[in-house]
């Protein structure tokens, strides 16, 4: 970042709902474990950072619809779009799975975002920089709670080692997908205003790696990886996580909550 | 007899009792349950919530619900923590609900059938809650008189919260206000049972206002609620579903018809319709996560052994 | 049956719905199944018998959208109401459990269906008359299908005689609903259209006592039973239901598919 | 060496082969593994199309996809049953695809996204299939050849019922038809690499047409399969989404685009973007239904030891 090239308005329509879209859907997969997890504390910690996840979406889709200036507003961004228009990756939309699962995913992500954040606070784009400057403390909490989870089950019984092993399988194909760059993201970072994903990898790994070791477990890199989520080509898991989050809206058109 | 009158004379003058202050076994045992119940009915109220958090119809209703729920768990870990200190501990308790043992309150032996609901419940339901709650910040055990300040603080916000959705409903669209006045038609009795028996029925009365963990009777606290609910639902241009409701000028209160005490009971002996399912969702829950309290177990003590091994190491 | 008082309109679109809606929502139950049955032999089965539940929510919405002459469609009645306007029984909205449960629900509606269809064969309705003359015959295969299961696991293994047992007490508070009488039946009764649920409870019996017998297990009594469905009060699992199954209509008003 | 030359003469002769009839142990490695692929491919194939039945968007079109799926399934029956007269059993068959082992149609491992995917593959993946599957009728070896003609016959109902909801799309809403073209885009690649590499990249080509369990190339296949579909998409009103197609009026075929071989390799060997999800689908019904079967076994064993104790008491 640092250069001053300009940005397009659909430019930073589509890195904002990227964005938006990535914190929705992770925060509406955390709060499917409401009241369901493993231990009372859980049932604390993940609402907690579903709630981080809800919040930082409300500013980007609000800022996404201003940008957008065509009166639409942050429910109409968040809960009237097709399918093929939700533009987050696949990491976030994949099924909780178990606990290892969701809390590994949670890791990632927010290994990805905190080097993103601390970036953005920097961004040419005030609006961006105010929601950096307040995600970034949010996103250390996570890294820091899932972290623990990580490390606790890569070295706890011999089970939730299994778990975790499974879950570093599973989650695999989904990972490079976040660290890819295009011409959104060379624009966006051309201007200032947001970094480059491939940029964030070092720093990613920084994060991971301490907490794989401590944990005893091994980074694996997958045969293929999965891409698709930044043009709206999702997983079948995704048409019914939005038929349940569409679905009052969609059933009492023009509404106000 | 010298020890249960000299215990008597403190609760009369208003001093707190603390843990490890001597108290007679059936205070100890009157409190390990009523906070018990109290704190499971923290953790099962999350449930009926919950149920509407990813359908919830917009991203503030979302957040606000979120939130919401996760002050529910935070009551359920404090009012866990106030009966700890009677020498009971987590597991126990959770022991004892899971084994259908325990009771928490029936009220989440209904289910959420429409996002009304979750407006009726923040109003009625954390409104009935506050009632009784309300005077237990006054209790004559200190620990539990100290949660009960915080969690009234947060239940009072939450009804807040639940009345200003039901309002939004109200002046909505025909569609919204049919929902919120059939949510009131559903909840309604179920908020008045909450207060529990009559008070010519209740086993546990006496002896608990005795000891001022209770200050009022079910049916004082019933009338206070149904005093301060009926003109908050006339200004939202509800119905209440008691055609014998009406204001009784001579009393200074409104009368209201008899309560469906065989639904009361049906439904605290397990025939309501969710107290089967509550009960396994929170079995499944405790169950799929026993590997992950293993873990975290397994985990600590090898942390412990590590920090040992180390230690020797350095002598 | 037999006398032949009149039937108001209103009063004979409830029983319509009510019947419709019990076949459409259990067809959506089984049909979740698709793709995930035990064997492949049930990956037939279910959707054969969903495929008759279905066929017959079809010609019963048809003609209740015909009653109700208000110009809606079969798919306005089936896709288009609020989750309090569905009328069907709470038994057929149970989420699925695992197959002894699937097998023992199909049984129950069977058995039930089964002496209702006789009986409304001769239905001073002809259309009624002329649903019920089809559907019987299917039904009969569906208590021969799911009857022969109860039995087969019932009188398996000591794990599948477990779940049998379970799935008897799982499903033993959503009985009685099924068997209600009120106004809506007793004025469609009166005017010969449709007998009295009451009324088939000995039918019911005779075709559960011998399949429990050859299987080995005992019918339960609860000690407490649900309703509500008649009345649109369901369980929470209806609206995720709904949620899946009205999504593409919602989502897309007034298109034709 | 005499043995190969009389069966080639019975094939040259278009004789049918029956299970009984001596075979080269090639002959019969090949049926196998092709009947197997084909009959794994009906089972998973359920699933894309399975996705998408508790959400169709009229009843009328559910009733058809579940008849459909409920084909599909059927026709994985005829074709285990076919293999099995090779000398393999189901479940053998099954446990072999369960380990990855066993191939099935690599289409299957592109997800379903929006309701016109099950229009598209109607139209495009079961017209594909049915090109495949067409010349088989008349496949060498007998119970192949007669379940693929029943099963022609009702792909081709499919086929048509696909293009029929391709049509109601092409002509709804403009939301509607903009959805039957993102299903083209994304349906019609892979839809041409179903037919396989390039006949020079081809492995088991030749002998398979020399046996006649294939009558025509894998190109000669695909170039039918282009000139049948074009025109119904242009009759559609839809784009394909190749700059390079257009009629060749010499060679009297379309011409069209390279194909992304490495795209077909990714997904053939397991990195499409459902092989996972799919094969984990199925791996989870076989394990999660053990105990179904088990019982149905241990009932009928159970069934025929009373027989055969009422049997004994009556002699």
């Amino acid at each position: 970042m640092g250069a001053a090239a300009t940005i397009d308005r659909d430019t930073l329509l589509t890195l904002l709902l990227r964005l938006a879209d990535d914190h929705l859907v992770l925060g509406h997969r955390l709060s499917e474990w409401c009241g369901h997890a493993p231990m009372l504390e859980e049932d604390l910690a993940m609402p907690n950072m579903a709630l981080d996840l809800i919040g930082q979406a409300r500013a980007l889709y609000t800022y996404a619809a201003d940008v957008e200036g065509k009166g639409r507003t942050e429910d109409d961004l968040a809960y009237l779009r097709l399918e093929r228009e939700y533009l987050n990756c696949l990491l976030v939309e994949r099924p909780n799975g178990d606990f290892a699962q969701t809390m590994l995913r949670q890791l990632y992500f927010a290994a990805f975002m905190e080097p993103f954040w601390k970036a953005a606070a920097s961004s040419t784009d005030a609006t961006v920089a105010g929601i950096a400057a307040k995600a970034v403390k949010e996103v250390a909490y996570h890294i820091r709670h899932a972290g623990e989870w990580v490390v606790r089950l890569g070295d706890g019984t011999e089970e939730s080692r299994r778990r975790m092993e499974d879950a570093i399988e599973e989650l695999a194909p989904y990972l490079d997908e976040i660290f890819e760059d295009d011409p959104v993201t060379v624009q966006a970072s051309a201007a200032g205003i947001a970094p480059q994903p491939s940029s964030l990898r070092p720093a990613f790994d920084r994060i991971i790696g301490p907490i794989f070791a401590e944990a005893g477990l091994t980074f694996i890199t997958p045969p293929y990886s999965q891409r698709g989520g930044r043009k709206g080509m999702h997983g079948e898991a995704m048409g019914f996580l939005l038929a349940d989050l569409q679905h009052i809206q969609r059933t009492y058109p023009g509404a106000t909550w | 007899e010298a020890f249960l009158a000299a215990f008597q004379a403190r609760i009369d003058a208003e001093e707190k009792i603390e843990p490890n202050d001597p108290m007679p076994e059936g205070y100890r045992r009157t409190l390990i349950r009523q906070i018990g119940q109290h704190a499971h009915s923290e953790i099962v109220g999350m449930l009926p919530e919950g149920n509407w958090i990813t359908r919830a119809p917009s991203l503030r209703r979302k957040a606000a619900l979120l939130a919401k729920v996760q002050d529910e768990g935070g009551h359920g870990l404090y009012l866990y923590s106030a009966a700890e200190t009677l020498g009971v501990s987590r597991e126990q308790m959770t022991e004892e609900l899971l084994a259908g043992k325990a009771k928490y309150s029936s009220i989440f032996n209904y289910p959420t059938l429409t996002w009304a609901d979750i407006g009726a419940i923040g109003w009625l339901v954390d409104g009935a809650a506050i009632m009784n709650q309300i005077p237990l910040c006054r209790c004559s055990y200190g620990p539990y008189a100290r949660a009960m300040i915080r969690v009234c603080k947060e239940e009072s916000f939450h009804q807040r919260q639940g009345y200003e959705i039901m309002m939004t409903l109200a002046q909505g669209t025909p569609g919204q206000k049919e929902m919120a006045q059939d949510a009131l038609n559903r909840w309604w009795w179920p908020s008045l049972m909450m207060f529990g028996p009559h008070d010519s029925d209740s086993q546990h009365g006496d002896q608990s206002m005795r000891w001022k963990i209770k200050r009022f009777t079910n049916d004082e606290l019933r009338q206070k609620f149904v005093d301060a609910t009926v003109p908050q639902g006339e200004y939202l241009g509800l119905t209440f579903p008691d055609p014998e409701l009406k204001w009784n000028d001579e009393r200074g209160a409104y009368d209201f018809g008899a309560i469906d005490w065989d639904e009361f009971w049906r439904v605290v002996k397990g025939g309501g319709p969710m107290n089967r399912e509550r009960l396994a969702a929170r079995r499944k829950a405790w169950d799929d996560g026993a590997w992950v309290r293993e873990a975290a177990l397994a985990h600590a003590e090898k942390r412990r052994a590590r920090r040992e091994a180390t230690k020797l190491a350095a002598e």
